[in-house]
């Protein structure tokens, strides 16, 4: 098969797809074997293909799709009725302790954040298939501990977990002054901000 | 990155900028204030990054009045929340006078009793801030869209699965595009009200006609018996029975509102 | 705007669209009124660009939509074979609407989501056996009203409705919030631009 054929195959099957493609099934479009390499370069070549279109080919944690460009955001939402929430900042936190500190239980959550974790907020993420059950922590309770999935990955465009944003280093920003009133020693002993 | 220009608080959409001087928040603003600030490390937070107040040279006496004063307002809302601000105001109390109390002189791994709080809060402000940037992050099917054409079937049709969690997402989409949050508080007996409603009506259609006391099923307890009769009494509101009584005493029927005609 | 530039946009429209658009609504993309006829020309040449393709774009009766070709059919559904369909927003939001609000009209559906409900949604919930008409509504053209019915409670595996989760939980985890782009301290907080 000429490789503009392959390309021609794929690009169709990926416009197709509903979800992201791993690169293995994409093999099996075609009857002869054409190798991960090869299959991985004609890929390469259709995202160039597209490079100057308004939608793009990505390769996300669980394999290739077709999406449009962030910038046609507004453009796209004139032709649809339906807009998709947008998460209150309790979810968004709890989101980001999950991916960050994965995995973490409820308590775990409750205790970075100083306030109760609903269990509205847990179903708002399982039930967008962001964050799942891994197993349950060996204390009293069992509780669940919960890790983000691969779907929460291809939803904010990540190949994998270490794509995420870098926590911010801010431990220097907030120091620990001698309190005004406070006794000598406060100010001789440096205080060990964990 | 300086956390003073960190995005804070919000409220009905416009940003916070400060706080009066002295911390008093008016009690009709409480309301709002909880909702813009998320539980107390998050005000702490606040304070110190907008106010420039070092933790330790908050005056006590103001915040604790303030936060009891949430305390008084919360008391009937949510008393988790209470609780949760009460405790830090106590262990700030507590922080504050173990500074004041003379010590002897502290072993050398014992911790500066600020240590952990300003701990809890960095951390938390750190995770705060990755919030912030996992929202901006280009998200699928709010910035960016999955592309998935139509395909022409000809093998036997699949049918979608559908889950309890697709409903309420799907209601989530609602309530966000049309803010209807104000107008829908649905309760869970409202619904079960709901339910016999659509149960009243089946009945009917099969029936035409129906005695008041067949519609009620004794043997399922009092509580359907009462839903059943909060249903009848709202289909009757929004004319979609017809109840009809000849004289006193008389026997009561029920029946669909087009079929009455 | 350069013909470039338009089809540009109307090619990632219409690929990201989840069904056929008039051509009316896709005027509504540009700012400038294009004219019904510049549109059609620009759909045409469109159509033109993707003819050696194994997708096309087409203009049925309802509107403009890009598809796989008929002889695509059998190698995309390789892909699709175990990925289970799923029901469009618009049916999920109606499902919702019935089974939160019944009995509820078409209109009252309407009102909810504020676009209006095609037949093929209602008839979709029908042919499912979710939903059915429990009577009609008094009021000019007596509209039907629609309620779920025991199977969709089967399906769903819920004894009652009183087991859907409740509205209120719901609400608290949704935000509504401009975006974020729309405010005036995003200029301060620079990684705020996605």
């Amino acid at each position: 098969m000429l490789p503009a054929e392959a390309k021609r195959i794929l690009e169709a099957a990926l416009l197709a797809a509903t979800e992201p493609v791993p690169l293995a099934e994409l093999g099996r479009l075609f009857d002869q074997d054409l190798g991960q390499d090869a299959l991985r370069r004609l890929l390469e070549e259709l995202r160039e293909d597209w490079s100057e279109r308004a939608v793009e080919l990505v390769n996300l944690a669980s394999g290739w799709r077709f999406q449009t460009r962030p910038e046609m955001q507004p453009l796209v939402e004139r032709l649809r009725a339906e807009r998709p929430p947008r998460y209150s900042r309790a979810v968004m936190e709890t989101l980001a302790i999950i991916a960050y500190r994965q995995p973490a239980t409820r308590g775990d959550i409750e205790n970075l954040r100083g306030v109760g974790v609903s269990a509205s907020i847990i179903q708002a993420l399982e039930g967008r298939g962001w964050i799942d059950v891994v197993g349950h922590r060996d204390t009293p309770g069992r509780p669940a501990l919960y890790a983000t999935t691969r779907t929460f990955l291809d939803d904010l465009g990540l190949h994998s977990l270490e794509e995420l944003p870098p926590l911010e280093e801010i431990a220097k920003t907030v120091t620990l002054e001698p309190a005004p009133a406070a006794e000598p020693e406060a100010a001789a002993s440096p205080p060990n901000s964990a | 990155m300086s956390g003073a220009a960190a995005p804070v608080a919000r409220i009905y959409g416009e940003p916070l900028i400060e706080l009066p001087a002295d911390l008093y928040i008016p009690p009709d603003a409480l309301e709002v204030m909880l909702e813009a600030f998320h539980g107390p490390l998050d005000l702490l937070l606040y304070l110190i990054r907008r106010q420039n107040f070092n933790i330790l040279d908050i005056a006590m006496a103001p915040l604790t009045r303030q936060y009891l004063e949430y305390v008084e307002a919360m008391r009937s809302k949510n008393l988790e929340l209470a609780a949760e601000y009460l405790v830090m105001a106590a262990m700030l109390m507590e922080i504050k006078s173990r500074l004041l109390l003379p010590r002897p002189p502290l072993p050398a791994e014992e911790q500066d009793p600020r240590a952990e709080l300003v701990r809890r809060l960095l951390e938390y402000e750190q995770m705060k801030l990755a919030a912030q940037q996992l929202d901006a992050l280009p998200q699928a099917g709010r910035d960016v869209f999955p592309i998935s054409l139509f395909i022409e079937r000809t093998a036997a049709e699949r049918l979608p699965q559908v889950r309890v969690q697709d409903l309420a997402e799907a209601w989530r989409g609602l309530l966000y595009r049309a803010c209807l949050t104000a107008h829908h508080h649905i309760t869970r007996e409202e619904l079960s009200v709901r339910e016999h409603m659509s149960r009243v009506l089946r009945r009917l259609q099969e029936h035409r006609v129906l005695e008041f006391a067949e519609l009620f099923d004794p043997a399922r307890g009092v509580a359907v018996l009462v839903v059943t009769l909060l249903a009848l009494l709202e289909l009757a509101r929004e004319t979609l029975i017809d109840i009809t009584q000849s004289e006193c005493y008389a026997p009561i029927y029920v029946r669909l509102a087009h079929a009455a005609r």
